[in-house]
């Protein structure tokens, strides 16, 4: 290049100006008005626990305890300065830091648990370990929806896979009378739910969310139709199956707070940390993990150098059917000894949103599990210690929260480029 | 195997000319654990002992009952049974239109117009006040329990769930009452509690159960069909000692792996009542009238303890049969809106 | 390595793409091929390359008859490629596009990035490139897109490069800089097949020239013949090259742009305090290095863009902060630079896209329904008058080649009442003829009193169509000079020189 | 959602504008996309027959004594399978065992009336998909119009017609808003449309659960059973057959939704724009088409659509009263029949009269021949995967590819991204 543009090129780094944003300063008013009319409208009496200690851990922890009246009033206090705060940044053209928006979250957290749980005790291990969970199968359907669609294969029927992970595993486990064939009899459930995916949209290019949709519906139909028929008739033999239940890891177990959160939960979830960790290393680090997002993302780029482009997404998909599966055998493994019919309950779809709303990365669609997980345990916990709020409008929270959570927080994502397109090529 | 001889046997129709009793389930279909279980072994029983074929169909949405009972009709069935009442609309919109059919409705009392008589003469509705037993289970819970804490949930907000929890409220507080007692209950208040939103056992069941068990309760009552094997996993997982109590037909009978912690069950012997209704119905003996199940005719009760007879101290035990007397005579009484 | 191709024949469906095509490059050897769109010049490449398989034909490496069942056997014997349309995952870095295919990994199946930035950077300094391995490639300037994928087929060790269009987006200076590549290559023994339609470039730098035609082998040229000789032999007749302009009568209307700064959603500036101003009857060009703010300047004239400060004034009334389509009724005429994007529904027909931006009532609406007959009747009218090949009013627009595509822009375009038209890349992708005709209609469009401005990165069509000239770089308007400043002052402007300095 | 007519029926973007479109689509069958479609039914009678029988007892016992006597199990597969099929037909087009034609045709009336709100809910589903969104949505909608025009029903008092289409009207608008909920969204914050449908799927469940258990919303006055009172006779669609028939004029209330949807997609100037930013939003941007504003618009017209569904479901089929799952699966049901119908208006209207004729012989063959209800579904989806993918049937058939050189080179005009020239 000639000397002229190579050095305007180092010197002439772009400008940057400030852009005003309204958006943070607005959500956070919004919301700090709708929590303070909570203890404005429904005062509520007494002091709320926080426990932090589970029943038999090794270090004890004390419980904290906040007066829920005084301790709501301070956060509302503190969520005003925080959105007077941001208001001033912004009118000064500043951008809302991360860390405004954290106390900000935090504040709110403190505040309604404080307020809901006024008088009672709020057992944070039970909540945390619960929501952790509650999540195992929507993080594993989320890591086969961004897997496949990061090679470019748009994944409806991640309720397919986990409902056919759930049966399948419910039979090898019961037959074989253990519960790791289980586990690979889920796996191989998921790809072959997977395979049939390949095969129409890969090979035969048909347009993904048919088939997406449609694999739904015929594996709902075929496994309530064996359940029915062959199941429920023979429920010792073939739909008993042994569990994984939970298994402390010593040492690690210990630790306060964290250990028994994290640490007490059975194999399934300590599988889901590897898996997780597995999916980024793999998809970020390593050539597989480059060439499966090269495909995803212009998959004729890929073919120029050489990469089998079917090949990777076939490869791709009946991995990402088989991690699918894995959340399935938590179903009939983990959560309960029992097939039953329709049992996954609509977790396909939350795994799907949770693809989206993670970007299509790993860690994020696993921490937008979580952040499901953790709503739906809160409205469990805050039911059963008593809330003045009737059951239906509590089992909306999670919903709720998701769709707050997107509007609010992440706004527009991109998917890889190639998501959804068959590659079709002369 | 043995070919049988060859005289034609082409289905149902020809072994039993005369009598077809016929059932339909809601939602759930017939492997619920639950109603449509017990309403369609009933009916499997009476079938059996009259020699006939029972035609059975399930529904998977709510616009379906009455596409399958007019069905059942056209298929001439002499007897239909709707499990839930849910289909109560539907059974009587069908029995007015055929009164040669007797209709036997479990769980409603097929009175769509709230006028307190029921809308068809030809529906037997079969109600059962679960709260009675439920009662009984409350009190022997309340007085197992050494933590001083016992729990419930239910799968959905319906009529036919709250009522066990009720009970088993009332028979906690009666505890209390009594014994001067503070056991207190987890999960029901009496107009809110916790639910799991769904009767699928799964891990949103389970973790429910995990919720309550956090609180330190010693007994749990799980009410909705399969999710009783949430609870039954949670129980198992906390490594603790606690008891559950079977909601419908006896755990220890219907589902032997947790016969080691059953420690009773509330029944609703919709087996027993539809087995009856299908029975007479049969034997051209159809009384229409409504049936409700009692302590006193049995059609709800308590279970044996089983496993549990001496972890339960001996006066506890007496003072829940003595209970069940005074409930029977009315000396203590029972709400539910069956009883209003 | 000495490459012969014989006999190739390519066929899709009906239409023969290559029919018995031969070409044979001698090593260290630089042959150009040229053809207008559509000659079947890129498919040639495609078939050499492993992409497509040839129906008939053999590919010879020094002798040796090749079977190429993809493009990895390809690399493998040695070719490489320089895609017309860039083969780079634009959300990858540099380091990982060139790894991609061929990568080192390390203990536990890491990728070596280290080995691949090293890579990068080695073979920039053998060349005198500036590529950060790190950068993502869509953050990258066209320019530097072209060396990254240069990197690429030279990290593979290529002895055959092919090098398809790769002058198109490029300023004078980097194709200046191409073409020293070039030659360094050839003269480490490369054989390097050259694609162009800048004919100045084919003189420059060709030792062989093969001119092919509907899909055949016309002749071959030496790189002494003049542009009309070789104009003339790509398409088959007597090609004007110079476009007929008469000195432009000034009007009173006109655009006028004081202070217009411009920033993404992140707040970089993209746009950077331009002031300037256009009347009615001139024809003001914009040049520049793409991505120098141009195509965020035109946006920001139609409405595309939301942070937006300064003023842009319309016969005197104020655009800033008005719709697109508030913009539009308001009398602009507007070609986007990338059609295919923004342009045109491709799977709309041509009748459709002609009323793209007339939705909302006139012509072709009354009572919330579209007046398919009058809609029909006018695209009719427009195929005729555009002269779009085409086999009616009633095909997709996707099906029609790149240039006829254009007609389609610019027929919706011009065929409104237009108090200002802004055209960029007018004829990007348009063969010699078309560019006649587009040319042509712009400058009448200049003459019915409209102010016209146009962008493009190409300084022929600059020279060709200009009143006035400002370039720009890095968002900033480096000078605003006359129509016919020579190109070497320009080149220098568009790398950033002040117009005086230069 | 994909590219290239190569992908099959399904997926082939309409060519709109086409003058020649009935000629178009009758030339399509008669050029083997017919017999594709033929062939992937049989297909899937295959499957559900091998099903079938599989679950038969007579076939079971006869498989049990196979090699003594093989004539019995063949015989035996056969009375089950042709049974039934034939029960299916029986129970979805004419009863052949009825005593009169009256009686006979019933079936189809009741194909149409299950047809309704599959067709309803399939044209607010394919409308936005055609603007390019994915409504997941239509379980919430169709809640949410069950909701309101149940409440308007039952705790309003007005005459005969003005009460029903007072209460059509408040359905169709709560469905519109509930959707829209999800266009504003998108159109504000770009929130996905997939998520937020999904979502408010949940919370429509949830949200008419407690109307439903609440007494002075929709719970019936003195009842405790989370369902309403029946709906009063003066906001009732009336039976479009007299007495005899339970088809009700929500039937042409769809076919008017078909109309119009029709006119709206393919005539006027809004679905244009609609199409536009389902095709290619950037353009449609440049083109000075409010993208945001489609998106809206779209959705709460979508969701009007699909409230059409939930009030023929409440005020036409299930008039005495409903409770919280009256959607019946439609929602869901409505993105397959959308998908079959390819999107089209009266793609849409058959693939729902396919559909509605699998429910309603699925009754019949559940309740005269045993069948488990679940073979009608898997028998459903085959049919969708198949014909979507005519290669692969063909193959199966080894039938020739269309107009086509030997393999690999079968699959052509891929259009490979950005094929078109640029110098
Ligand atoms: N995959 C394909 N399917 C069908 N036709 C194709 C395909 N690829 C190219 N063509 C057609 O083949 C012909 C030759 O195209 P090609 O891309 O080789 O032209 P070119 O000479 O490279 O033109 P340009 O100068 O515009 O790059 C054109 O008519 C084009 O439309
Ligand atoms: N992918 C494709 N599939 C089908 N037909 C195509 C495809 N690409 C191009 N065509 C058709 O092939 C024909 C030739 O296209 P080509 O690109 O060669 O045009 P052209 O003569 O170069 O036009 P122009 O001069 O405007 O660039 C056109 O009629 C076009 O409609
Ligand atoms: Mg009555
Ligand atoms: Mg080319």
């Amino acid at each position: 290049m000639s000397v002229a543009s190579t050095t305007n090129a180092q010197i002439d780094a772009p400008r940057i100006v400030a852009v005003v944003s309204w958006k943070a300063p607005i959500i956070f008013g919004i919301f700090t008005v709708l929590f303070a009319l909570l203890p404005l409208l429904v005062p509520r009496e007494g002091a709320t626990t926080f426990r932090l200690a589970s029943g038999d851990a090794f270090f004890t922890v004390p419980d904290i305890v906040l007066p829920s009246t005084a301790t709501a009033w301070v956060s509302v206090v503190l969520l005003a300065a925080s959105t007077v705060f941001a208001v001033f940044l912004a009118n000064s053209r500043r951008r809302t830091p991360l860390w405004l928006v954290v106390v900000y979250v935090a504040a709110l957290l403190i505040g309604f648990l404080a307020w809901a749980a006024a008088g009672a005790t709020l057992p944070m291990v039970g909540l945390l370990g619960g929501a952790l969970a509650l999540a195992t199968p929507l993080i594993f359907g989320a890591l086969g929806g961004v897997i496949g669609e990061r090679a470019g294969v748009v994944n409806i029927a991640i309720e397919a896979q986990l409902l056919a992970g759930a049966f399948s595993a419910a039979i090898a486990a019961s037959a074989a009378g253990t519960p790791w064939a289980g586990l690979v009899a889920a796996m191989g459930a998921g790809m072959l739910v997977s395979l049939v995916l390949g095969i129409f949209t890969i090979t035969y290019f048909v347009d993904q969310v048919i088939v997406g949709v449609v694999l739904n519906v015929l594996v709902i139909g075929l496994t309530t139709f064996f359940f029915r028929q062959v199941l429920a008739p023979n429920t010792e033999t073939l739909n008993s199956p042994e569990t994984f239940t939970a298994f402390p890891i010593p040492i690690l177990s210990e630790i306060p707070v964290i250990g028994p959160i994290l640490f007490r939960q059975s194999f399934i979830v300590y599988l889901m940390y590897f898996v997780v960790a597995l999916v980024w290393f793999g998809l970020y680090r390593t050539r597989w993990g480059l060439r499966l997002r090269a495909v995803g993302e212009h998959p004729q780029a890929a073919d120029t150098v050489g990469i089998k482009v079917l090949a990777t997404r076939y490869r791709a998909i009946l991995l990402a059917g088989a991690v699918a599966g894995l959340g399935g055998a938590f179903y009939t493994l983990v959560a309960v000894p029992r097939f039953n019919q329709e049992m996954t309950a609509g977790a396909g779809f939350i795994a799907l949103a949770a693809v989206i709303f993670g970007q299509w990365d790993p860690i994020k669609a696993t921490l937008a599990a979580l952040l499901f997980g953790f709503a739906t345990n809160l409205q469990g916990v805050l039911s059963v210690i008593g809330s003045p709020v009737p059951s239906q409008f509590m089992l909306m929270l999670p919903y709720v929260v998701t769709i707050f959570a997107v509007a609010g927080l992440v706004g527009k994502s991109r998917a890889p480029a190639a998501d959804g397109k068959p590659y079709i090529k002369s | 195997g043995q070919a049988p001889a060859e005289s034609g046997n082409d289905g149902g129709d020809a072994a039993s000319p005369d009598f077809l009793p016929c059932i339909v389930s809601d939602e759930g279909g017939f492997d619920d654990k639950s109603f449509n279980q017990l309403s369609f072994e009933g009916a499997t029983k009476a079938a059996d002992e009259l020699g006939v074929e029972l035609k059975d169909v399930q529904s998977n949405a709510e616009t379906e009952y009455g596409p399958n009972i007019t069905n059942l009709v056209d298929e001439n069935c002499n007897a239909i049974v709707s499990v839930g009442f849910a289909l109560s609309a539907a059974t009587v919109e069908a029995a007015t239109a055929n009164p040669d059919v007797d209709f036997i409705l479990v769980d409603d009392a097929a009175d769509n117009d709230f006028d307190g008589k029921k809308d068809a003469e030809n529906v037997k509705p079969l109600l059962y006040d679960t709260a009675q037993a439920a009662f009984l289970a409350g009190y022997l819970a309340a007085g197992y329990s050494e933590s001083g804490k016992v729990g419930t949930f239910g799968g959905r907000e319906f009529p036919t769930v709250t009522i066990f929890m009720d009970g088993f409220k009332q028979g906690v507080d009666h505890y209390n009452e009594v014994k001067g007692a503070d056991v207190q209950v987890v999960g029901w208040d009496g107009t809110t509690g916790s639910f799991t939103g769904g009767f699928e056992a799964n891990q949103d069941a389970k973790q429910v159960a995990v919720n309550i068990l956090d609180q330190g309760v010693d007994v749990i009552f799980p009410v909705g069909g399969p999710i009783y094997q949430s609870a039954q996993q949670a129980i198992k997982e906390s490594g603790k000692d606690i008891a559950l109590i079977g909601a419908d037909a006896d755990l220890f009978e219907t589902d032997s792996s947790t016969s080691d912690i059953v420690l009773t069950s509330v029944l609703k012997a919709m087996d027993l009542s539809t087995y009856e209704a299908v029975l007479s119905s049969g034997k051209d003996e159809f009384d229409p009238e409504a049936y409700v199940g009692t302590l006193e005719n049995e059609g709800v009760g308590i279970a044996d303890l089983h496993n549990f007879a001496d972890k339960v101290d001996s006066g506890l035990q007496d003072e829940v049969t003595q209970l069940r007397q005074d409930i029977i005579d009315g000396n203590v009484t029972v709400t539910s809106y069956l009883s209003e | 390595m000495k490459l012969e191709l014989r006999g190739i024949t390519k066929r899709f469906g009906a239409l023969t793409a290559n029919d018995h095509i031969d070409l044979t490059v001698n090593e260290g050897e630089i042959h150009c091929l040229l053809g207008e769109n559509g000659a079947g010049k890129s498919t040639l490449m495609n078939v050499l390359y492993g992409l497509y398989q040839a129906d008939e034909g053999d590919i010879l490496l020094d002798d040796v008859v090749q079977q190429f069942a993809g493009p990895g056997d390809a690399m493998a014997a040695g070719i490489g490629m320089v895609h017309q349309h860039f083969m780079l995952i634009p959300v990858f870095t540099v380091a990982e596009n060139v790894m991609l295919g061929h990568e080192q990994t390390r203990f536990g199946g890491r990728l070596d990035l280290a080995a691949a930035r090293a890579r990068v950077r080695e073979i920039s300094a053998r060349f005198g490139f500036d590529v950060d391995p790190d950068a993502l490639v869509e953050d990258l300037p066209v320019g530097l897109q072209q060396r990254v994928e240069i990197i690429k087929a030279l990290s593979r060790e290529a002895k055959v490069l092919v090098f398809d269009e790769p002058t198109a987006v490029l300023t004078p200076q980097e194709t200046d800089e191409l073409m020293a590549t070039m030659r360094q290559l050839k003269s480490q023994g490369t054989s390097i097949v050259f694609i162009t339609h800048k004919l100045r470039e084919v003189r420059e730098v060709a030792d062989r020239i093969t001119v092919i035609r509907l899909g055949k082998v016309v002749g071959e040229a030496s790189p002494t013949a003049s542009n009309e000789e070789l104009a003339s032999l790509m398409v088959g007749r007597a090609v004007e090259l110079t476009v007929h302009k008469d000195a432009p009568t000034l009007h009173d209307n006109g655009l006028v742009v004081q202070g217009l700064t411009v920033t993404d959603r992140l707040g970089t500036v993209l746009v950077d305090d331009a002031s300037f101003e256009v009347r009615g009857g001139e024809v003001l060009a914009i040049a520049g290095v793409q991505g120098n703010g141009q195509t965020e300047l035109t946006e920001a004239i139609i409405g595309l863009q939301d942070q937006v400060r300064g003023s842009i004034r319309l016969d005197g009334e104020e655009l800033v902060g008005r719709s697109v389509r508030q913009i539009l009724d308001a009398g602009v005429g507007f070609v986007p630079e990338d059609r295919s994007v923004d342009g045109l529904v491709k799977e709309f027909s041509i009748a459709e896209n002609l009323m793209l931006d007339r939705s909302f009532g006139g012509d072709f609406v009354s009572a919330g329904s579209v007046r398919r007959a009058a809609l029909d009747e006018f695209a009719r009218e427009k195929i005729v008058e555009f002269d779009i090949r085409t086999q009616g009013p009633t095909q997709a627009a996707g099906r029609l080649s790149g240039g006829n595509q254009q007609k389609v822009v610019l027929a919706r375009e011009l065929s409104r009442d237009l108090s200002l038209f802004v055209a960029a890349q007018p004829t990007r992708g348009v063969d010699v003829g078309s560019i006649e005709f587009i040319h042509k209609r712009i400058v009448d469009t200049r003459d019915a009193g409209v102010p016209v401005i146009v962008i493009s990165t190409e300084l022929d069509e600059v020279a060709a169509l200009a009143d006035r000239i400002l370039v720009m770089y890095r968002g900033r308007v480096v000078g605003i000079v006359p129509g016919d400043t020579p190109r070497d002052q320009l080149g220098l402007m568009m790398a950033g020189m002040n117009g005086e300095s230069a | 959602m994909s590219s290239a007519e190569s992908t099959g029926p399904l997926a082939d973007p309409q060519t709109p504008v086409a003058p020649s479109r009935w000629r178009g689509a009758l030339q399509q069958i008669v050029t083997g996309n017919g017999i594709i479609s033929v062939l992937a039914v049989l297909i899937a009678v295959v499957v559900g027959s091998i099903m079938i029988a599989a679950t038969n007892e007579d076939v079971q016992a006869a498989a049990g004594y196979f090699f003594a006597r093989p004539g019995d199990m063949i015989a035996a597969v056969w009375s089950s399978v042709s049974g039934a099929y034939a029960a299916l037909f029986r129970g979805a087009i004419y009863n052949f065992n009825a005593d009169d034609f009256a009686t006979g045709i019933r079936p189809l009336t009741e194909t149409l009336k299950f047809a309704t709100p599959l067709i309803a809910a399939g044209l607010g589903v394919g409308l936005a998909f055609r603007a390019g969104l994915f409504n997941i949505g239509g379980q919430g909608q169709m809640l949410m119009a069950a909701a309101a025009g149940g409440y308007v029903a039952t705790k309003i008092d007005l005459p005969f017609p003005l009460h029903l289409i007072a209460a059509v009207i408040a359905g169709m608008l709560a469905a519109a808003l509930w959707a829209g909920i999800a266009g504003l969204l998108k159109a504000r914050t770009g929130a996905h449309e997939v998520i937020t449908t999904i979502m408010l799927n949940h919370i429509a469940v949830y949200l008419l659960a407690w109307m439903l258990a609440t007494q002075g919303i929709l719970q019936a006055p003195g009842s405790n059973n989370p369902k309403t009172a029946p709906m009063p006779d003066s906001a009732v669609l009336p039976l479009l057959l007299g007495d005899s028939y339970k088809l009700h004029y929500g039937f042409l209330i769809a076919l008017a939704a078909v109309a119009f949807a029709w006119w709206l997609l393919e005539r006027s100037s809004l679905g244009f724009r609609f199409r536009a930013v389902g095709e290619n939003p950037a353009a449609a941007r440049v083109a000075g088409i409010d993208v945001g504003g489609v998106y809206l618009t779209v959705m709460l017209i979508a969701g009007a659509l699909v409230g059409i569904a939930g009030v023929s479901q409440i005020l036409g089929t299930e008039t005495s009263g409903f409770g919280g799952g009256i959607d019946a699966g439609i929602g869901f049901d409505a993105i397959t029949v959308a998908l079959l119908g390819r999107s089209s208006p009266l793609g849409i209207l058959g693939a729902g009269l396919l559909f509605g004729a699998f429910k309603t012989g699925g009754f019949t063959m559940q309740s005269s021949q045993g069948i488990p209800i679940e073979i009608v579904l898997v028998v459903q989806s085959l049919i969708v995967l198949f014909i979507a993918a005519p290669p692969l049937v063909r193959a199966m058939f080894g039938l020739p590819q269309p107009g086509q050189t030997p393999r690999k080179k079968t699959r052509k005009h891929a259009e490979p991204k950005k094929q078109e020239v640029s110098a």
